[in-house]
Parts: structure tokens; C-alpha cells; sequence
């Protein structure tokens, strides 16, 4: 198979243009590629639009802040599609400020969403949010005598993804709860750059656990030790 | 009678409701406490939202593995015979009934099962996370609270003030004064919790309760 | 983790009642379970609904038969939901001497609607079948400029699956494209059973490689060596 | 002239169409033959909708597999980078866009680009299978057949009569006579294959056809 270019971590960022949609693997900064991210900070490209579990971790109090929570500080982020806020106050702020749209989407959802995307659905019929203001401007559908809302799917423009192990030609396979939404943003996106502990030879991973497919990647990144 | 919170009451009741084989997801916070008082006797499978089955107790010191964490973020382990699964897999146990029970937390929690637990507007924003997809999906939701509030007010009402969870999904609310259960748009008062008495709770509580015939006072000291 | 109950074959087949919506893994009867089928056969029981990719291989002319072509040719389905009898005559003549209802379904649209019930989802859209004779009775519905079909989730009663092994809890590990359908349909019925070449103690398996996970699996059965 | 139907050309064609990592899957029949044309500098991606990537060659007499099989149940390989996954994945790729090209067999294709090659009403009717994913699917759609059935009749036709597979799906038409684009509601001609001509194309094909401007002779004996 066709090995996948490795870049460095600042060649990664410098793949994400101004305006991106740009889904970012993780939760609570588990299964986040740090070192692509720290490089998107250096890069400073603005306006982008996240797609993220959550926005991990930001204390103001303590300083601690982990993963994408260093984009939102350095105010890279119009618009964050994300399940939960309640761990960056930082986010918090931008919202109630008005400095940056904040989409809450309930996390089997977007998880489905983005799924969808990579699937080439249009979307999909979930009782989740029925009644409750998730359900705001979306078509209620009832299936057999309940009723679904109906969930677009959603793409994005470059994802940024974290796994264990690479090979040559892109398979991956990931590290625990570090799997997370990683594997489903691999599909929904055009450009698809992975942060990995390790790149092995093409053809020296079990074909029964490769997680996601060679042909999902497009980019390699080694992670520093 | 004075109220004295007790969280040690709610999750030891809801703990021995469990049995052998169960799948149960724990909500972040005081449902997963719940987690520390199953009985021994007991086998249940603990479902993290974040991508596993199995979830074990917190790791030995000396044994922390930064990259295997519960849905808050605390460091965890995996029992044998657990398994790590994508976020979409994650949910689909979740959303397609595949948890037996789920415990949740309560800003409010009303007699027609609904809940509100993950917003308060104005003031706090956190987003909902799982929980949407918990109370909705769960065959059995419980919802774990004090039953009062800081001033006073009890968390069970009548009709639910804040954004809703989820409609019409919570089967069971245990406090620290009673367990309760959903049935037809009221809360049935199974059992109440010594030192409390029906009356009392009867009276404290700002909502339409009613005793069940059996009824009974249980002792979780 | 609690041991899931080892059946014989027999014992299995006595779980499947008249009448239920059967769904059965494999293509083309690679990835089928064959002993299962064997005993349902033994069982005869009546007036199912069979959920499957095909129908197997059934050449009338050498006489050619394998796995659910064995309960087709006794009769034993009322409904026959599937992607393809092209393998199997007799389907076909069933279907054309009104004996038997067949209902075809693309076979991404297939995985979907039982992957949706597994879910949890009411249904899902896609694009497949816009246009055709699949489009009738169907709501179509327009998403972002693109018209898809709402395709509803398909639950079963009873699964009848095949794995390579099982620890005994019920967690699975498919054998390469043996794999196929099975997965979706553990996590679409009630009752799931599962013939495996091997059974071992759980605890031994790699939690990053378990495909289906032990709380799916209700029964587990010991092929023949 | 005398028309010989020769699969050979249709196939050779094809193959010449790919690139290095192209990801690519070939319908059952006359499609699967593709495969075995591809230039030996050239590395593309075989996907089998049962359930894998890495599609290699018919194992070696004494290594077959029965549980290595491509979707038409005949025993093959897997090359090394290959995977497997079950058939919801192996849709959300062909389906999602991430399939390059895909080779399809044909009864009917019209200057619309729909696509009829998985029923005759009455007569055959195997089912789709996955025909109707690949056709909407892959980036590419290429219809492989002969340019003319058994009666003579060119499959090229203005409007398919059969029940459709997709709906203005099919981009490139390849048959023993030529090499075709479908463009703005017409089949463009832009390759004719030694020894037909373009008037021979024209006058024997039950469809309308622009010849592209740089349409060309080529020569794939």
C-alpha cells in the first residue's frame, strides 16, 4: 500500500487554513494530539470552528489548562460544536460574552452526527433531546409511535486525531479511552492528520484490530516522546 | 425533625438495588459513589460513556495510566472481561437500551419523571454531555439527590422551572430521605429512610406524593 | 463478570419460537452459524422472519447447499429480509410461486437499519435508492439540497451468529470476513446466541480487541471441531 | 465490420484509469477481471464490500481459506496493510465517499448516467446487494460492458427501461468499442478502440453521442 507523508507537528497546523472546520479527537483531553495542537497555537490561525467532545480542561484559578483548551485561550475559535463545557471556564466567558458561538449538542449525537458524515448519510433519527431546547428548529419525525428529532450530519474541513499505533500506510489502531470520537472523525473529514506514539512497517498490524483504516489517513505525525 | 444531607444514604440504596449481570452507567459526581457500596455478593458491569465496559475501582498508586479515565476525567482501571469501544459504540449502548440502569444527578426532578439536571441559564452553562442520551436510553433511569436544596426547597416538584433532560424518563428518584418511584405522573414513596417519617416527608416535599400500601421504613446507617 | 450460559446446539435452536424475526450473520455463509442452523432445521420451527445479507448458495442442478439455504428449502420462513437471493433458486421460486414474502434491501441500507436498532436510532437517511423501485412507501426527505431516504431501524428476536471466539462473558472476535453482519445484529435482538470455535476465560482477551462486547451476548454455543 | 464481444479490452481499459492509492471496488463478474490488469507500477486499494481492504490475489493451491473470501464467496488474499471490519463500516466507506471508483456490471446504461444492472422484472431478479450503494456512493462510477447484447441491441441506450440502481450516478461508460463520459445528459465519446470507428459507434449505438474533441483511437489489443 502507498505510505502516508509524516510531518512534523507544525507542518500538520500549517494544514489548517483560516475558516476550517476542524474536529479535534479527545475527551476532557484524553485521545487529543498535543503537539499538533501546542503547533496550531504557534500558527495562530483564526476563525476556525471546532468539533470536539468537549473543550477539556481550564482552570483559572489553578492555570491548568490541557488540549484544545489552549486554541480557545488564544481565541482560535469562532464557533466550538461541543457536548460539554463545564471543565473550561474560558469557554464559558466566550459565550456569555458573545465572542464565540457555542453549539451544545448532546454527545451520543454528535457523536452519531459526525458518524453520519463519514458515512454518507444525511443524517439520522435519535430520541435524544425530544422535547428539551435541543429540539429547537429541528423536524420532529415519529417512527412506529415515537418520536425522533431528526440530526444532520456533520463534517468537517481537517481532523486532528491521536492513536498509539501507526503503520506505513496509515492504519491505526488507539490506546484505551484515548479511542474515543478519534475513529469517527477519521471519516468525516477531507484532511485527516494523526498524532501516533509509533509508526510501524506496512503489514505488521493484526488486519483483525486495525481500528481505522489506512485509507481514512492522509497525514502521519510522530508524537515527542 | 431536622434535615441533615446524606449522601452516603442515597448511593448505598440505589447500590443494593442491583443484581448479578446488571448494566449500569454511573453519572458523574455523587451517582458515582454509587460504585463503592455494591454489595459483594454482586457482579454488575459498569459502563463508561468515555469508551469502555468494565470500569474498575481507582488505580493502585504506582499503576496510573494517564490515557485510561472515566467520563471525568479521573483515572481509572478496567476489570477483566472489559473492553474499550468507540464514542458512536459508546452511545449506541447507551441510546439503544443496552444499559440497564443509569444514575443521574438533579438540579430538579418532577412527578411526571422529568428531569433537569444540566443547566441553569444565566448561570451555569456546562453543556449536557451524556446525560440526554443516559436518561433517554437507560431502561431503568435513577435519579440520585439530597432531597433539599441549600434553602431549603425540596428537588422534587411539581412541574420542572429549568430546561428539561429529558421528558417523562426517570423511573426512580432516591433521596436521602425516601425512595420514590414514577407511576402515572405522581411519585410513589416506596420506602422512607430512618430517622425520617412519611409525614415529614409528606409535608417538606413540593410535589404530589403517594404512599405506597407497602410502604416501609428502611435503615441505611 | 458474570459467565454467559454454553448451549448445544439443540438448546439453541429451542430459543427460536414461530413465528420470530431471526436474524442470521454471514454472507454468502461465510461467517454463518452452522451448527445452529442445523438444529433449527432438526427443530422445524415454522413461520419465521429471516433477516440476513442472503440466502446462501442453493444450486438446484448439483445440489449445492449451504447454510440458511438449508431452512429455506424447508420452508421455514414466512419473510425473507435480505440484500441478494441471486445464490439461492429456490428463494427465488418461493418468491415467484408466492410461497414466500421476499423483501430486498440495499445492503448498506441493510447494515444501517440493524445498526440503527441496535442504536437506539429511529432510522437514518441515505442517498442509497432515491429514484427507484426502493424509494417506494418511503418518505423521502431533503437534507441540505440532497434528497435521501428515511430508512427505518430493523429489530430482531432472536440473533444467530458465528464467531471465532468468546471469552465467557460473551465477549467476540471474529475470524476476517466472517465478520461481516454479525456485529450489527448482536447489538439488534433480544436473545443473542453465538457459535464460536473456542471458548476461553475471561480475562484473556485484549479489551482493545474485542469487536462486540460482552453485555450483547446472551448464549454462547460450541461449534463442532 | 463485425462486432467480436471482447471483455479483455473493456477490462484492460479500466485498469489503465487508476492511480497510485486509488481505493477501488470491483462489482462481482466482468468487474472483478479489472484487477488483474492493473499496471505492476501502480498500487491501488481493492475494497471488498464483505468486509475488508487489502483485496489480494486467488491464494496459492494449499493456502485457501474459507473464511477469506470477496463478495461473490470466492477464496482470495489479503496483501499486507489490508483490514477487516464489519459491513456497516464497509458501507460507511462505500457509501461516505471514500471509495475512488467503483466497477459495475451493466443491462442498461442511459446518457443520463442511470444506472439498470440488478433486476428484469419478471425474469431475473437476484436482488442488489450492494449495487446500489456502490453506484451512489464512490467519486467515480464506472459501467464495464460489452457495447452490444446477444440481439445486437447496444446496452447505450437514451432511457433505461429496467428498474434503475441509481439515479444519474454513472460518470465513465467502458465497452469494447470505446471509452465513454457521461456529460450534461449524453454519453461523450472519447476514446473508439481499434478496429471500430466513430461512424461505426455512432450509427450502431440506441443513444446520442458527442464526439469529444480530443477523442482518439486507441489500441488495447
Amino acid at each position: 500500500m502507498v505510505a502516508k507523508p509524516i510531518l512534523t507537528a507544525d507542518e500538520a497546523a500549517a494544514l489548517v487554513n483560516e475558516g476550517d472546520v476542524v474536529m479535534v479527537g479527545g475527551f476532557l483531553g484524553v485521545g487529543s494530539p498535543g503537539a499538533i495542537i501546542d503547533a496550531l497555537v504557534r500558527k495562530g490561525t483564526k476563525g476556525l470552528t471546532l468539533v470536539c467532545n468537549d473543550t477539556a480542561l481550564h482552570n483559572p484559578k489553578t492555570g491548568a489548562i490541557t488540549m484544545v483548551a489552549h486554541l480557545v485561550l488564544a481565541k482560535q475559535f469562532r464557533k466550538m460544536i461541543v457536548s460539554h463545557i463545564g471543565t473550561n471556564g474560558e469557554t464559558q466567558r466566550q459565550m456569555n460574552a458573545g465572542e464565540a458561538e457555542v453549539e451544545l449538542v448532546p454527545q451520543g449525537t454528535l457523536a452519531e452526527r459526525i458518524r453520519a458524515a463519514g458515512a454518507g448519510l444525511g443524517g439520522i433519527l435519535t430520541p435524544t433531546g425530544v422535547g428539551t431546547e435541543v429540539e429547537k428548529g429541528k423536524s420532529v419525525v415519529e417512527v412506529d409511535g415515537r418520536a425522533y428529532l431528526l440530526e444532520k450530519a456533520l463534517r468537517g474541513d481537517v481532523a486532528l486525531l491521536r492513536a498509539k499505533t501507526a503503520d506505513r500506510a496509515g492504519n491505526l489502531i488507539y490506546d484505551k479511552t484515548g479511542r474515543n470520537f478519534n475513529p469517527l472523525m477519521a471519516t468525516a473529514c477531507r484532511t485527516v492528520i494523526v498524532e501516533v506514539d509509533e509508526i510501524v512497517e506496512t503489514g505488521t498490524l493484526d488486519p483483525e484490530t486495525v481500528v481505522t483504516p489506512s485509507i481514512f489517513v492522509t497525514h502521519l505525525v510522530l508524537a515527542a516522546k | 425533625m431536622e434535615y441533615v444531607p446524606n449522601k452516603e444514604t442515597i448511593v448505598k440504596r440505589i447500590a443494593r438495588f442491583f443484581k448479578d449481570g446488571d448494566v449500569v452507567n454511573l453519572g458523574i459526581g455523587l451517582p458515582t459513589l454509587v460504585g463503592n457500596y455494591v454489595p459483594s455478593d454482586v457482579t454488575i458491569v459498569l459502563q463508561s460513556e468515555n469508551g469502555f465496559l468494565g470500569l474498575g475501582p481507582a488505580p493502585e498508586p504506582g499503576h496510573e495510566d494517564p490515557m485510561l479515565t472515566n467520563a471525568g476525567a479521573g483515572l481509572v482501571t478496567i476489570l477483566p472481561g472489559g473492553c474499550f469501544f468507540d464514542s458512536a459504540a459508546s452511545f449506541g449502548i447507551i441510546r439503544g437500551g443496552h444499559l440497564d440502569y443509569t444514575v443521574l444527578g438533579v438540579l430538579e426532578v418532577d412527578q411526571e419523571g422529568n428531569l433537569a439536571n444540566y443547566m441553569i441559564p444565566g448561570k451555569m452553562i456546562p453543556g449536557m454531555g451524556g446525560a440526554m442520551d443516559l436518561t433517554v436510553g437507560a431502561k431503568k433511569v435513577f435519579a440520585a439527590t439530597q432531597h433539599f436544596d441549600a434553602a431549603g426547597r425540596s428537588k422534587l416538584v411539581k412541574r420542572c422551572s429549568l430546561p428539561l433532560t429529558a421528558v417523562k424518563e426517570v423511573d426512580y428518584v432516591v433521596t436521602d430521605v425516601g425512595f420514590f418511584e414514577l407511576r402515572a405522573g405522581t411519585f410513589v414513596l416506596r420506602e422512607f429512610f430512618k430517622p425520617y417519617t412519611v409525614d415529614y416527608i409528606l409535608e417538606k416535599t413540593d410535589a404530589d406524593i403517594v404512599v405506597d400500601k407497602d410502604c416501609a421504613e428502611v435503615d441505611l446507617n
